[in-house]
């Protein structure tokens, strides 16, 4: 479904697609109408005024300069408490990660100084930062350069976790990650930066954002919920539009974020299939899945039919190899496959 | 310098010493349980004379040795007491035993060593950022020297000219490891060549000249010059938190620290210069005391936070 | 149940309990008589060879000099590593960190080296480390040195993780975990250390080991199953006894490592009692709670009377006062009456 | 130094070139996709040189730039390319991008910027607590010289004396940031005496003098006399990874960094010292192409692994 061409220039976009805006494209319009609206946003990484790999900061430099484009050093340390204190002092720092898994070698500055801070100092101060991370499998990209590890955030408390599927969202919940007086991660998957969404109208409207807590209903159906993330929304909507052919009825769901995460959606929808799985690239253990099943099972107990089922990368780094790539994760055919298990158990 | 100012700095130093003191007190008599106080006695000097060369709007971060920046900045001991006390009327409500006091530029961190650092660094980026000529200041030891992000911050302050000051406070111990061991260069103060940035390696143990290293980094800092390493050699005369018994330091190598206290070199050279008398000194102390006694008197008649108020505060 | 007197040193040791070893100096022999026994067995911390604040290193340096008891500097990342690299060189290193907080500095080593290189580079390394961390909360200790980050480590794949609750399981899994050719991550309960616990005659016996991946049935009972780790076994242990006056049955299970995890005792515990409570001071979003009861409604779904559910830290630092801490972490109390509740319910 | 040495180094630098060149056209052929070919071209001077100065037992760390040293240790060509082809036949069974062979001494790393450099320290610990005078070799660039890791690893082996060389391959840039902006301070290497290290800066493009820089370091480091950090300033040809168009710098930069070219510096000097012919070059670079086309044709004939191999080798 996704192509595996990483930093490859896209090839021609088709017709239909031509009036869609790209995934990439779309945050940093986001970016860019905040940096426009606020003179405190200002962003940092490394490459990003130049040629940053994925892109996404394109042109930002020559609109506003390299005081507000910040070009880093290699020392994602430095870089993150500079985000943390730059914050407390007002200004609103966006910081991008090459590769999302390289925040592990930051985390303390991230769970302990960005996400406590304001909890210990009794309310004193606010760290709104935003740290944009690329995440995802499936690209050829390697072990390190392919988690998806909201999960652990989604665990430390203060911190908001977004997770845009679509064009229109990576830019309205961009827009409220900025406008956001909390420390907020968003991960974007690698595979969707190149694709293209339709939008409405509002995508042209600087004011427009989404709200952080309201999960997307992407599909409506009947016999299972589908709780999904990222590029596994698409995997899942593609397996939907298989089965409904086989009168199955699926619904599936987008929390676009994990923290706040809009518990609400997902019980209401299960409340009314019976049937919940949960889907995501994640590690299988203490992931996003797992949490969704505990929420559902705590909340929705007697509206389950069967037994809610997960799937994710059931334990193992993501492989360099393609063919081993694809063993881990899930795809629209492990989704279909599960969902045809739970509709006729 | 004025007289004024010198007795201010003597002041400042006997009041950093009592309160802790009182805090350490605290402890022993279990008043308060816990992670044990972390005291600077014998550390006065670098407080106080760093922090006379600040103003307001400026910042400093501060470690898990804290009482005495805080102090120096002018925080107000009945609260910072409370706090320790875990009262509601601590300045962070009983959430962290670091006090933090934003309104006098005081961010109290220090739980995780050298995590500090950064986060200096990114206020000073946001003080030129802002076009403002404040400064800020990190606070870290010789131990927290040997950390990564002490090393990331100075080459990215040295990088973007930041507005900060790189304070190192080696009092000779990270923990029970003294620093010859842990670091083989002959002074930490040298590490900042390596970045492009000044350093200075000062007498710890007399304020003023701390005040006048820092004045100098802080006037080069306001004048779009960058940051600048200080490390001020001081003596730790009290154990590493309040527990320690100090097994690990001889009576001798004791002794010789105390003859380095900042407060009784600070006194007997304003004695012998006659900027001070007995009797003055004799007031100067009864009144610190009185304050001290008023602060652990606040702290204790102070509320606990309600169960409740856990869940406060996490989120903006 | 635990005083709040974190360093300070014990009272006089109750008279049936002179017997029982401690905590802690359970973990000391456990690593003494594996220094013995390989030469390869070495430990690296700050403090560790004369005072380091809990004590559990205590003496090793007068039996086996500096130089396999080494201080280190306050450099995690390069201890962390120095561990990788010394077991990949043919040592067995033990690595203390004073708090386990502090590991946040050092997750890329972790993770990214100590937990994947013998993925990545096909089978031709092996990384024997055992990393010990003290952890939990409820000593007065603040947010950055009270946390129970274990569920993180539970994601993140090729990482081993033991949770001992008494003393001799503090021993037996210590010399697993040193024996063990995988990185290990040995938390210990700070409350523990001083604790006092009775122990079969075995506990002397230098070869005798606790398995990973078998769980303790601390208590049978036929009504609930509480799974608990840590000093939630003895809250658990405790609010059992006392419900067992009201007729209520209480089943504990301690599972004494989370990876590898006794999914086996767990489930076939709820297949007998119907229902299921996951304890633990860790934070509850993602956390181990809610993977213990996304396993148990998988594969024990029908056998389930009622709604699961969990106790841990609802999301928030653990903050410094002792009454806010009470309010933030699971006890006897909370667990008594959610199970109250279940079993009326 | 003798002659087959010198034409020992020239045969492995451009070994080195063209087997990464082929792996490049591999890229652009479609014929592999995922993280593009991060190339060598223009630093195999660097390897060739330092690796020439290890011997069997001692390791080499290696960084995202990883097959220049491969070749100058002696790996097979074959096995390196069919890990590049995503084969079960590559050393890695197919598991990395970062190929190892643990038989020779190379620890396949770098997917994580510096997190190779405290690895090779632990190794070097662990030479040391042996009792061999084996050495450990951490290969690292200018822009990773300002993590944190690096720091922390180089004061750690200052401290233990561990047999450690600290190699940093200076080639002006981190991805597209010219090390000029990064650091400020004069050179790389200015940072060793903060740690109380011996340095050295050397043209890194001589594969000579960076063996002489290395060999001495490594005859300290097997004398206990502890560690070294050696900055080798080299010029990177390419691009930061083999799709990237460099439109950061000038033709002329590019220009005169090719002048630079050690491959070309080296056939030079050795045609104008009479010690290589031209018709001795000729051959050397058929021999050279045809263990690359029998590199190629290996890792294509060679199977992908299996899916279910997708949960081997996790566990010890
Ligand atoms: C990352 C981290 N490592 C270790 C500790 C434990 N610790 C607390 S204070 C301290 C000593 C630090 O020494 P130094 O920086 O010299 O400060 P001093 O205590 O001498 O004021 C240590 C090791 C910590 N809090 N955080
Ligand atoms: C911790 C971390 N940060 C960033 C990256 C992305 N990255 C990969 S290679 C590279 C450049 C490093 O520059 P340098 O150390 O000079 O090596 P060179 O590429 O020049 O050989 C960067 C930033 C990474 N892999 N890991
Ligand atoms: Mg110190
Ligand atoms: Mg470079």
């Amino acid at each position: 479904m996704f192509d595996r061409r990483l930093f490859r220039p896209g090839g021609p976009v088709p017709q239909r697609e031509r009036e869609w805006p790209s995934f990439r494209g779309a945050i940093n319009e986001a970016m860019r109408e905040e940096m426009r609206r606020d003179p405190a946003v200002f962003q940092m990484g490394e490459d990003i005024a130049g040629a940053s790999p994925f892109g996404v900061t394109a042109r930002l430099v020559t609109e506003f300069g390299t005081e507000r484009v910040r070009d880093t050093p290699c020392s994602e340390v430095a870089v993150v408490g500079a985000a943390v204190g730059a914050a407390m002092g007002g200004m609103r720092p966006i910081v991008e990660f090459q590769f999302g898994d390289f925040l592990s070698v930051a985390i303390d500055q991230l769970t302990h100084q960005a996400a406590m801070l304001r909890y210990l100092t009794g309310g004193q101060v606010k760290v709104p930062i935003v740290i944009r991370l690329p995440c995802g499998g499936g690209q050829g990209a390697g072990s390190q350069h392919s988690q998806s590890l909201y999960s652990w955030f989604a665990h430390a408390p203060g911190i908001k976790v977004a997770l845009p599927a679509t064009s229109m969202d990576a830019k309205g919940l961009m827009k409220s990650a900025i406008r956001d007086d909390n420390p907020v991660l968003f991960f974007e998957h690698k595979a969707l930066y190149r694709t293209r969404w339709p939008a409405p109208a509002e995508f042209r409207d600087p004011n427009h954002v989404i709200p952080f807590g309201r999960a997307a209903v992407r599909r409506i159906g009947d016999d299972l919920t589908v709780v999904a993330t990222l590029t596994m929304v698409h995997h899942a909507l593609a397996a939907a539009e298989a089965l409904a052919k086989e009168g199955v009825s699926v619904e599936v769901i987008d929390p676009r974020t994990l923290v706040p995460l809009d518990t609400e959606t997902i019980i209401q929808s299960v409340r009314k299939t019976g049937r919940l799985l949960a889907v995501d690239e994640a590690y299988l253990t203490c992931g996003i899945q797992g949490e969704v099943i505990a929420l559902v099972t705590e909340h929705a107990f007697q509206a389950l039919k069967v037994a809610p089922r997960r799937l994710g990368n059931p334990g193992v780094p993501v492989p360099f190899a393609p063919p081993l790539e694809d063993a881990v994760l899930p795809d629209q055919e492990r989704i279909t496959s599960a969902i045809r298990d739970m509709v006729s158990a | 310098m004025n007289v004024a100012m010198h007795l201010g700095l003597l002041r400042t130093m006997l009041l950093i010493r009592r309160l802790e003191t009182a805090w350490a007190d605290a402890y022993f008599q279990e008043e308060i349980g816990g992670i044990p106080p972390a005291l600077s006695t014998g550390q006065e000097a670098v407080s106080a004379g760093a922090c006379a060369a600040l103003e307001p709007g400026d910042y400093v971060f501060t470690t898990h040795r804290g009482q005495a920046p805080q102090v120096a900045r002018g925080l107000d001991p009945k609260r910072i007491m409370a706090e320790l006390y875990c009262r509601r009327t601590g300045y962070n409500k009983g959430k962290s035993y670091h006090v933090t006091d934003v309104t006098r530029g005081v961010i109290g961190m220090g739980g995780i060593v050298a995590g500090q650092v950064p986060v200096a660094g990114g206020m000073a980026l946001a003080q030129k950022l802002g076009r403002s000529d404040r400064v800020s200041m990190a606070f870290f030891g010789d131990g927290a020297s040997n950390e990564g992000a002490v090393h990331e911050t100075a080459n990215l302050a040295a990088m973007w000219t930041l507005p900060l000051i790189l304070l190192c406070e080696n009092n000779g111990y990270c923990v029970t490891q003294p620093v010859a061991v842990a670091v083989k260069a002959v002074s930490i103060a040298d590490r900042a060549a390596g970045y492009g940035l000044p350093a200075a390696v000062v007498d710890g143990n007399d304020p003023l000249v701390v005040y006048d290293a820092v004045a100098a980094a802080v006037a080069r800092a306001r004048a779009g010059g960058g940051a600048t390493l200080i490390e001020a050699k001081t003596v730790r005369l009290g154990g590493h938190l309040a527990h320690d018994p100090q097994s690990y330091r001889s009576k001798e190598e004791l002794a010789a620290a105390w003859e380095q206290c900042p407060i009784k070199r600070m006194r007997e050279r304003l004695l012998a210069e006659g900027l001070l008398t007995a009797e003055g000194y004799a007031r100067m102390e009864a009144a610190v005391e009185g304050e001290v006694a008023a602060a652990v008197e606040f702290a204790r008649q102070s509320p606990f936070p309600e169960p409740r108020e856990a869940f406060d505060d996490l989120w903006a």
